[in-house]
């Protein structure tokens, strides 16, 4: 299809290629989210010795959600390094570093700070690699996300810019499973890597989390609950939201968790629509060209015979994500808002 | 700051001597001492609705670094604009927020400035010539430079303040606001605030030479202080607003101080070396100052009681007040993104005597106009 | 709609809101679309003394582009200020003379700059006002697109990142009469608006303009074209590829300018999807979360039970946009590519 | 440049004396020569592509400031590596790339470093040892400071170089790459190219102050030299080199210089007195380093003349092999987003003759081992 042509070439990377890593119960024990961000790192850094750390207060403080707590003192300053208050120069003496054979792996203090090293991020490392065919094998670390009156730089979920920026990969784990297996995966990718993580999610979600080795393909989706009746499309904090709500509804609710946000997986987003026809995207960040928006265009434009009801996406509208408890919850999506929308697609 | 001190530094801008500053008056000292007091117990006041469990989110003070923003921001003029940043609390009672909406604004409640849209230290009072602050650090460096660059396009004797801690500058932004004021000669007076830690990083992992050594290299005078001296900030902030006021551009002041709390109130800021502390304790501006009023400037020790007294009664009644504001209407979550008209800003309190001078002369002009 | 709550808080402001500055062709006469912008901002140069322009070689060499030619020599250094290499710099200021009463006219020198002053726009500016009912009336224009062999810095559409940054507005005018009234209207607005001029139109296109007072309001999309086959929902550079297709092919096409892009005209666009039952989505950003995507979510939202085909996007894919011209032809939409579109949508 | 000159800049990080550079050969003294030819010739030859609507897009050159890349390039190992800028096509040829890449990536060929992806002067060899930059300036300043840090956190003796125009640093990344480098001590060393304009903008309203004063305020040495000498920029360049590679941090060294043309081959460049053009124009870098070579290093005009001819051969042979590549196939227009597999950067050439010393000191060594 010629539309195909000018807009989809990222081909979907092979379903079979890693096929380990998949939780096996004997060697798994239950984490936080934030434990086995920690875990990952700490697993590649022993690893592999061109994996290093950089950002603010990550060092001696171990960082300020302290996912780098005690790797100071087992790495050293040299490979935990404590930077200015400067977040191009984080991201830009990682392109360099990560070009020159070692592998970055950058914490943004907030997801938020994002903006400060836009620059580096979506000009330098995005396109290194297309117009020179240079690697950049790094990670960014994005501590995204509301719910906890962290107000309007502190909330946000930024990965929809990211989108728009050519050549990055990006991910945004909602497991502790996936949270280990995806950063393994990501540092060891040769592309830059978003690695949203969420701030919500770093202590309330815990769960079993394979020992050592474990890895998660990039660009696969799960399909965390098969269902009949109505897909639900979502990642991050909401596809918790959306487990709780296929459980208490009583019908036959698939709830696919993307995991990979670029490159989407659309093999498993298309298929899922055909199925159920029913289709609500959730997430947690601003709608207005939001991941929703890319997901709900690919169902509109390949499965669009297969649908029962227009795709719906709960979201949060698009302002700033306030500060105070009974606006923020206004804001985000909550529990209620994702039941009310999977009872009214069910009844259309 | 004794002028000694001022004629030790060499990149000192401030011809002490030149001087020419309407002095404090007995009044003025006072009134520092009340406004530093306000800080001091507003903010343990916070902290311990934040242990109460009624601040949501997370809580930062400025402890320890009262002198600062009560000193810089006693020097403005009511017309003059500031961008207050997150340990500059007194800067607020200066321009004449009430605690009541500080507090309001950290529990989120509809009677602080943002009315619940943003929390903590990130509001101004509009209406008092303050432009809140954004996290992101030293963002307001620029928009203060914007402020001056209105001032100055449109030929008027105003000036902007902000400040910022030791780590923001640096960022980029820094240097770009530093840069542009340089070139354009702003009106701007930029104070900061090195109170030794950026969050848990100390001063050798952001920088290798102090930055106020930069000013110079910007084309403007930078000056050291004693951050902990009311007085001492004052007199150079005095100085360098007036400066800016002439027309002759920006001046950056730091302020060596401590920061004698964690970062926030969840930073139990084990980095720091207790000897440290306990070496800033000894130099807390607020015993300072108390000290220096009760021996050199003969204010009887009781009356110095009193005030810390009334303060503390005022932001006690200030608290219940804010205790009593509802929290927001959930439905102006989705309002406010965009404004329908631009509305000026207010301007702030000023309570240095100068201006008070200068209102009762204007005054006393306009009666006898009128007469 | 619960969905609704939380997805589409923006007012759609008032049709009838600004009725002036209709064109009358009388008072108009021939412009390029450069020419309509310089123009625009002369016209409120000289009636508001608030507004002045700031940006890289504005001043006594006019701009890169030479939008300000002439402006020095009329306005004087102070209201046609050069500034220096920086772009947060520039918007920084711009918010703090915003906020004191002027209304600065920013110069990106290109759009893609942007990324350099992202954080002044997205953090400062955008939410002034929602967080603290301070207005920031500023306009950023940004010369943006593609076609000419700028490369992977010179061809940028950057509009899906301000979508995702509530509190911007976005215009993006097509042609000269609507770029010198979306202009004059973004001045004259108490927003932050991005302005979007698209470089390929500076000399390319010309058009009818109304001398002197000419505003369009903010918000307001345009049917260019009626049809009742198919609809094509476009804006920008796009547009002029729409309406030649729709000149060739043999049918009944309605071709519609968005014209602004935030506060989108979603009554417009749903109304069109309503009526035709077939709708296009082309622009020359690339696609993934881009505005074509949250056009074409709006759609099968609110006007699926209306849809005879699945709603397509034409849009550059999600790479770079290269240098050389056979790369750049591949990657940004052609005229075959539109009448193959169309083709495709018609004969569904 | 001369020791005495040296000697008078205050803030010059070099000490001249220290100096046990091992000097410039006779034959490196004509290669720098033929390199700044080359440089000089391919722009022109570029120039004239570009007239005749070869070059799609367009055109920048640094014609002028040819003494500035080749001699600072001309410094380094080749395990070093260099993020080169747009007036600095000297260095690429200093690292071996040939004059037809260039041009092939001019005209968007598929021989050109890019293939085609990039154009103008947004390219570089890989295999050289070099990164090519973005539009964005001076965002290699922080990339080349990446290369440094993992030089450093290996513990290799190599160096990082970059450049940037005097007006990239206003911008905030200059700052943030000179502030980490000051506190890293990152063996790199940044080229200012003080060319007396950023497009139109004169260095007036770039900055108040000469940012080369500023490397002092950044933890590190700045020092000024004569950007149309070759030697002067080599002496200054090698010593930072050295210093870098010995793990005493950046340097950084504003090459005074003109741009001789306009900004691209758009500008006519009015807003350049012509009095500044003509006075500049008379310290050719070219002329001037080819009369020296004649007067006091006894040069033979012949030879001069020869290899001018020489390169302009091997230009002409080059513009052909360029025209000859084929434009890209449309189908590598959606390839290549993404990477499969991270490689090493390969070494440059490294034609100063130390190198090419230790070079046959090593093959001595291998032949010795191997014997
Ligand atoms: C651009 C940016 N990056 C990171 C942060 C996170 N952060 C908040 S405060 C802080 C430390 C600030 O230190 P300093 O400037 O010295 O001010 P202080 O808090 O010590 O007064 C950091 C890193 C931020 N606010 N802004
Ligand atoms: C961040 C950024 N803003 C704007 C530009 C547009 N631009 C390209 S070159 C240039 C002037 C650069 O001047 P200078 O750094 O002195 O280098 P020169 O071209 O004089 O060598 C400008 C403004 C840019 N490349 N990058
Ligand atoms: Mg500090
Ligand atoms: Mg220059």
């Amino acid at each position: 299809m010629t539309l195909g042509t000018k807009d989809q070439t990222q081909p979907i990377p092979g379903r079979e290629a890693e096929e380990m890593g998949q939780v096996s119960p004997e060697v798994a024990r239950m984490s936080s989210y934030l434990e086995a961000i920690s875990d990952a790192l700490r697993h590649e850094m022993r690893r592999d010795e061109t994996v290093f750390c950089l950002g603010q207060d990550i060092g001696g403080f171990g960082g300020a959600f302290k996912v780098t707590d005690g790797f100071f003192e087992e790495f050293g300053a040299a490979r935990v390094l404590d930077t200015p208050l400067a977040e191009n120069a984080i991201i830009g003496t990682a392109v360099g570093a990560a070009i020159e054979g070692m592998k970055p792996v950058c914490e943004m203090q907030f997801a938020d700070f994002i903006s400060c090293g836009f620059d580096q991020l979506v000009n330098v490392a995005a396109k290194m690699h297309y117009r020179q065919g240079i690697a950049v094998p790094m990670v960014v670390r994005l501590p995204s996300g509301g719910g906890f009156s962290g107000g309007p730089f502190h909330s946000q979920n930024p990965e929809a810019w990211f989108m728009q920026a050519p050549g990055l990969k990006v991910v945004a784990p909602a497991t502790p499973a996936d949270a280990k297996g995806l950063l393994i995966s990501a540092i060891r990718d040769p592309n830059p890597v978003c690695f949203l993580e969420h701030k919500g999610l770093y202590r309330a979600v815990r769960g079993e989390v394979p020992e050592g080795e474990h890895t998660v393909p990039i660009g696969e989706a799960r399909v965390v609950r098969p269902g009949e009746e109505m897909t639900v499309i979502t990642y991050g904090s909401a596809l918790h939201l959306a487990l709780r709500a296929a459980d208490e509804i009583d019908a036959s609710i698939e709830v696919i968790d993307l995991r990979t946000l670029v490159p989407l997986d659309r093999e498993a987003i298309v298929a899922s629509a055909r199925k159920t026809g029913k289709v609500l995207i959730a997430h947690e960040a601003t709608g207005g060209a939001g991941i929703g928006a890319e997901v709900a265009s690919l169902i509109s434009e390949h499965a669009f015979e297969h649908l029962d009801a227009p795709v719906r996406r709960l979201t949060a509208p698009d302002v700033p994500i306030p500060f105070s408890p009974p606006l923020e919850r206004a804001v985000l999506p909550q529990f209620e808002d994702m039941k009310e929308a999977c009872d009214e697609l069910l009844s259309y | 700051m004794s002028v000694s001190e001022l004629r030790e530094r060499p990149d000192a801008v401030v011809d002490p001597e030149s001087g020419g500053q309407p002095p404090l008056t007995g009044e003025d000292r006072l009134r520092l001492l009340r406004l530093m007091l306000m800080m001091r117990l507003s903010e343990e006041r916070a902290l311990n609705l934040y242990k109460q469990g009624k601040i949501p989110g997370s809580f930062y003070d400025g402890c320890g670094q009262e002198a600062i923003s009560v000193g810089a921001a006693f020097a403005l003029a009511p017309e003059d604009r500031l961008c207050i940043l997150h340990r500059d609390l007194g800067a607020h009672f200066v321009r004449g927020l009430t605690p009541d909406r500080y507090l309001a604004n950290y529990m989120g409640r509809s009677g602080g400035p943002t009315g619940g849209k943003d929390g903590n230290m990130h509001f101004g009072d509009p209406g008092l010539g303050c432009v809140g602050m954004v996290s992101m650090l030293p963002d307001m460096a620029l928009v203060a430079s914007g402020l001056a660059l209105a001032f100055k396009l449109r030929g008027e004797r105003r000036v902007a303040m902000t400040f910022f801690g030791e780590g923001s500058t640096a960022n980029g932004q820094w240097h770009e606001a530093m840069n542009l004021a340089g070139i354009q000669r702003l009106p701007v007076v930029f104070m900061l605030e090195n109170n030794q830690f950026a969050y848990s990083t100390p001063n050798e992992l952001e920088f290798a030479v102090d930055p106020v050594k930069r000013a110079r290299t910007y084309g403007f005078g930078g000056l050291s202080v004693d951050g902990n001296d009311v007085e001492a900030v004052f007199a150079a902030a005095a100085e360098a607003v007036e400066r800016a006021r002439e027309g002759e551009g920006p001046t950056l002041i730091e302020c060596r101080t401590m920061r004698m709390h964690g970062h926030g109130a969840h930073d139990d800021m084990s980095y720091v070396p207790e000897e440290m502390l306990a070496e800033w304790r000894d130099r807390d501006p607020i015993e300072r100052w108390s000290e220096r009023l009760a021996g050199e400037f003969s204010v009887p020790p009781k009356r110095i009681k009193e005030l810390r007294e009334e303060v503390r009664a005022e932001v006690d009644e200030c608290a219940e007040r804010a205790l009593a504001s509802p929290m927001p209407d959930p439905a102006i979550a989705t309002e406010g993104v965009f404004a329908n008209e631009w509305r000026p800003l207010g301007n702030g309190q000023a309570p240095w005597s100068r201006w008070k001078q200068r209102e009762a002369g204007a005054a006393e002009d306009q009666d006898g106009a009128a007469a």
